[in-house]
């Protein structure tokens, strides 16, 4: 049984069939890439996955619970954790506190051991962990950096970091590499290797740099128009002869 | 009885309906929400008071100068508040409702706190509607807010200038790749938004008690019905002064005026739980 | 007619332009094609004024436009019609186009460009009192180009016309890109579907992570391998 | 601190017998405006605050007046009534956001009040109610104003201190975080309307601590205390202090409190001096007064900010 089941799921806005009748299924420990041109369904689908719109019909099962219709917290206590296109960080926060922040889903908070500070047992291992997944990410020169003095590259690591912080099964990126320079972009295709290989986490990359995706990803499925184009590895889907029309264009375009 | 209640109905629906229209309109262009706008109601009345009941012009022209009067505190209002807190509708709110203290601080020293501002009723007697007996001040309040709203219809959906009010209320950035001068558009929804506040206030100014304070109730209702219509929603906002205007009569009638007020916020707390973009809002994609 | 010169656009920190130059000459399509996330979008909203350029020139028929509001662009006549159609949903398609019209005094030349628009576009006359956002997302292309034409513009920028339709939709689409190119218009397209823009425009400019990666003759640059490469990285 | 308080202890016998009252006064509302920073630190303005204040005062009346009961257990037991109406208030209001739910949480706030002006048993109607007992304890009438200066001081001491912690606290973190970036902190499993819901009703049981306080001082009280004209005094103190800081909102009201007492002989002139003040800051300062600091700090030590502004975990 995979680890994140999609099964028939269409989303409609009003008479627009954003997402129609997709199936994916991804396996723990896998980098997944899901790309697609411009308009294709991605991020609806994205969405759809982190709980952020509510599928018109079809389910998705996440380590054999269905998510679909949760709310995304809820989806995120699961286990399935999303990033965001944008810098997502507290920007006024430390790098540390960033992730202290994120880590505080892990235990409910209670609003009478916090003002006793009774509590303080739970933050000091929150603390140790925190600082163990900035270290994995080489964020640790950082860790009292406020967030929104980090270099773009930084703030979007620190934005997987947030991410990891709630002890994820799966983690879902959307766009991770975008407005990144080269050694940027390196740094953060290392992080989502080792992240693999080292702590076995599985990873779903919607990205439009393809050179990231063709280098990152185990398997890749091919959107176009809403639907499924195709799946395959890196090799299959470059050499596809649907998927290099899709993103330019048909040959047979008569004028 | 019946009869009576209906009638009463349709005319608070009416006077409703030009305040909330005028709010909803500020709102939909440019998220300008307008704290003062029952201050504005008031002015309006003032502008009566001053101009038919100390100067003795005749009524309907002291009712049409409330129009400009405090349409240029609307297009005030825009350039010296919103404006400047264009990017924080919150702030531009606040901020009216200190421009609210400043007007009941001006007129109350101008004209008197204490004392309830009478002004006399220009059109004595009653119109007879199968038994019910409505005051022809009141009768006078329907056509005035049908011309009211088929004016601003008329304005909205046949004159440019309003089609393009229109556009900037669905895409302002689009609207500005027409060549739409948005600071424009905003000192003309304010303009009009003002206008009909004082409009209302005018033609209520014979039967509603004159004082500093008498935009208080006016603005709770005024926003109970922008957010049961959908806050930008002017057709909302005219749907919704109608079923208030019902509601608070048939329970004045059967209860008393602070049931229906309160009636009044348990519809509006209903239409948040059920339908929380509002009767005829719609949810932004 | 048209020239950028050494354009940087920021969001925040992050450039998504990078010092880029393009020419247009009177009368001809350019075509800036690229994978998503390239920044062709961001270099026609710096066109029409939508975003202000952190440094270069804009120059328009001789003079700088890159400090102007977008008001004042589209008075010179630069039109736009925007990615995602970005029509006004709740208008009818006639008062879209007649907003397109909205900065002309020329009532009766205006009158003509409504019955050249219906010529282009017959579809948009049979649906003239249909409010916009219930159109399909053809139709919906075609009344943004129709309302950015209403203005009479020297200069058309089209950002992805082809995006989320059908291969005849974009086809159709295509041939009236050619139309309107045929009859003297200066055009800027910005697609993702590069083998329909390289057919149509004279010049093009291919855009990877905000640099311009290649340019010259759209016939050239048709069966370049690198064109593929800048698409699907392999 | 402690100097603050020996201060504030010496306070009453170095003032004459009407600033002891304007203290006491200064110290309901120290309370109020800081409750109201709560809800605000997750980005939910309410207009219905100085309401919840109300409840405290009325459910103060009700249980004093009706059993009789201590003014030890008057206040914390008004705290909890208040907690729990401004729960099922905000209920409703969660589905809204922003400038929905402030003018939404006007619109329910005034339905609270209109059943106090409605229902003459209990709640006296449109005239409120009087007759409410200044408490005493251990023999000590709180009639006095000096004693009763003592008893507000503890319980300012101690709710400030309270909000301190919640403030530093993980709790008030995550607030804070929903306020940055609400879509951010669902997304790491912060379940928002939660901790919104929680923020409402804990700023109204301090809101409810400040109210009862008020109703054993006056004797009294009316609807009209709480409308929306208070309401507006009350957002002028968080407006012209900010409320990015803990201190922000105390500041603004110190400042707000000498403009007042200043401004007595501008009599019924003075509203326009507040409406006018509200303006400026909203329009020239919306950071209030806390942002100049920053700006000044930044200007004169071109160092990093020190710890105190930002929420650090080490701090606490």
């Amino acid at each position: 049984m995979a680890l994140l089941e999609v099964r028939a799921l269409v989303k409609r806005f009003g008479g627009l069939v954003a997402v129609n009748d997709v199936d994916l299924d991804v396996e723990a420990g896998e980098i997944r890439g899901i790309i697609g041109p411009n308009g294709a369904g991605k991020t609806t689908l994205f969405n759809l996955i982190s709980g952020a719109l509510k599928p018109t019909s079809g389910t998705i099962r996440f380590d054999g619970k269905t998510v679909s219709g949760r709310k995304p917290s809820q989806i995120a206590r699961a286990g399935l954790v999303r990033t965001f296109q944008r810098n997502a960080m507290f920007p006024t926060y430390s790098v540390l506190d960033n992730v202290m922040l994120a880590r505080h889903t892990q235990k409910k908070a209670n609003l009478f051991k916090a003002i006793l500070g009774t509590d303080r047992k739970d933050e000091e291992r929150n603390l140790l962990r925190a600082r163990e997944i900035i270290g994995f990410l080489d964020l640790s020169e950082f860790a009292d950096e406020l967030a929104r003095n980090l270099s773009h590259g930084h703030q979007r690591i620190l934005g997987i970091a947030n991410a990891l912080a709630v002890e994820p099964k799966l983690i879902m990126l959307d766009e991770p590499v975008a407005g990144m320079n080269p050694t940027e972009t390196a740094m953060v295709t290392g992080h989502l290797r080792r992240l693999r290989d080292e702590w076995n986490m599985t990873v779903i990359l919607v990205e439009h740099d393809m050179r990231t995706v063709m280098e990152t990803c185990d398997y890749i499925s091919v959107l176009n128009f809403g639907e499924k184009l195709m799946e395959g590895d890196p090799g299959q889907v470059s050499r596809d002869r649907r998927v290099i029309e899709a993103y330019l264009g048909s040959e047979e375009i008569d004028l | 009885m019946l009869i009576q209640t209906i009638a009463n109905s349709v005319v608070a629906g009416s006077v409703y309906a030009i305040i909330a229209v005028g709010l909803a309109m500020a709102f939909g262009v440019m998220k300008m929400a307008n704290f003062a706008h029952g201050e504005f109601f008031m002015a309006g009345a003032y502008v009566v008071y001053v101009f038919y009941a100390l100067l003795g012009w005749p009524f309907p022209a002291a009712v049409l100068m409330a129009v400009p009067i405090v349409g240029a505190m609307g297009i005030a209002t825009e350039r010296l508040i919103f404006r400047p807190t264009r990017d924080n509708v919150m702030a531009g709110f606040m901020a009216t409702a200190g421009l609210a203290f400043i007007l009941q601080v001006l007129v109350g020293q101008t004209w008197g706190v204490g004392l309830m501002r009478s002004v006399p009723t220009p059109y004595m007697g009653a119109m007879d509607i199968f038994g019910a007996k409505i005051g022809w001040q009141r009768v006078l309040v329907l056509p005035s807010a049908v011309l009211m709203l088929s004016a601003l219809w008329f304005f909205l959906y046949r004159v440019k200038a309003g089609k393009a009010l229109r556009a900037c209320a669905q895409d302002p950035e689009m609207a500005r790749l027409q060549g739409i001068r948005i600071n424009r558009m905003t000192m003309l929804a304010m303009a009009i938004s003002g206008a009909s506040a004082g409009l209302a206030g005018a033609l209520m100014a014979p039967i509603h008690p004159v004082t500093p304070y008498m935009g208080h109730g006016v603005i709770l209702t005024a926003f109970i019905i922008v957010v049961m219509g959908g806050m930008e929603s002017i057709a909302g906002a005219v749907l919704a002064a109608f079923l208030l205007g019902i509601v608070h009569t048939f329970v004045t009638t059967l209860s008393d005026a602070v049931t229906a007020q309160m009636v009044g916020v348990a519809c509006m707390a209903l239409v948040l739980i059920v339908r929380p973009q509002g009767l005829l809002g719609r949810v932004k994609a | 007619m048209l020239s950028l010169d050494g354009i940087w656009v920021h969001y925040g920190t992050v450039a998504a332009v990078k010092g880029i130059s393009i020419e247009v000459g009177e009368n001809e399509i350019v075509t800036l094609i690229g994978a998503n996330g390239a920044g062709k979008t961001t270099t026609l909203r710096a066109i029409s004024g939508l975003h202000r350029p952190s440094s270069g020139e804009i120059r328009f028929q001789g003079e700088r436009i890159d400090r102007l509001t977008p008001e004042e662009i589209t008075a010179r006549g630069i039109a736009m019609a925007p990615e995602g159609r970005r029509v006004f949903p709740q208008m009818t398609v006639m008062e879209n186009l007649e907003m397109g019209a909205y900065l002309r005094q020329d009532g009766a030349r205006v009158k003509r460009d409504f019955e050249e628009i219906f010529h282009h576009f017959p579809i948009l006359r049979e649906r003239r009192k249909q409010m916009a956002g219930t159109l399909s997302g053809g139709q919906q292309q075609m009344l943004a180009m129709g309302r950015a034409l209403m203005s009479g513009p020297k200069l058309l920028l089209l950002d992805e016309p082809s995006l989320g339709l059908s291969p005849i939709m974009t086809q159709e689409i295509a041939k009236i890109v050619r139309e309107l190119h045929q009859l003297g218009r200066t055009i800027v397209l910005v697609e993702q579907n590069a083998r329909m823009a390289l057919r149509l425009a004279k010049h093009a400019y291919v855009m990877e992570t905000g640099n311009i990666a290649l340019h010259g003759l759209a016939e050239d640059l048709r069966h370049d391998p690198k064109i593929q490469q800048t698409y699907l990285g392999a | 601190m402690i100097a603050i308080l020996a201060l504030a202890s010496a306070a009453p016998f170095l003032a004459r017998a009407y600033s002891v009252e304007v203290l006491i006064l200064f110290m309901i509302n120290l309370i109020l405006v800081c409750s109201y920073r709560i809800p605000t630190m997750t980005g939910d303005w309410s207009l219905s605050h100085v309401v919840m204040m109300g409840v405290g005062a009325y459910a103060t009346a009700l249980l004093s007046k009706w059993w009789d009961l201590s003014i030890l257990l008057t206040v914390p037991l008004s705290a909890v009534v208040a907690a729990l109406v401004g729960f099922i208030l905000v209920t409703p209001l969660i589905r809204t956001r922003g400038f929905g739910f402030f003018i939404a949480s006007f619109a329910l706030g005034e339905f609270v009040r209109l059943c106090w002006v409605k229902f003459r048993d209990p709640f006296g109607g449109p005239r409120g109610m009087i007759g409410i007992p200044s408490g005493e304890l251990g023999g000590i009438d709180f009639f006095e104003p000096v004693p009763y200066y003592f008893f507000v001081l503890v319980f300012a001491f101690a709710s400030l201190l309270v909000m301190y912690r919640i403030d530093r606290s993980r709790i008030g973190r995550t607030f804070k975080a929903i306020y940055t970036d609400a879509e951010l902190a669902e997304s790491v499993g912060i379940d928002v309307p939660r901790y919104r819901a929680l923020a409402f009703a804990t700023g109204a049981f301090f809101a409810g601590i400040a109210g009862s306080l008020l109703a054993h001082r006056l004797g009294a009280v009316d609807p009209k205390n709480f409308d929306v004209t208070t309401m507006v005094y009350l957002i002028i103190w968080i407006v012209v202090g900010g409320t990015s800081t803990f201190w922000g909102p105390i500041f603004g009201l110190t400042v707000m409190s000498v403009v007042f007492e200043w401004s007595r002989p501008l009599l019924e002139w003075r509203p326009l001096l507040f409406g006018g003040i509200l303006i400026f800051f909203l329009v020239f300062l919306p950071g209030g007064l806390e942002s100049l600091f920053g700006k000044i700090r930044e200007r004169f030590f071109a160092r990093k900010p020190p710890a105190k502004g930002s929420p650090g975990s080490s701090a606490t």
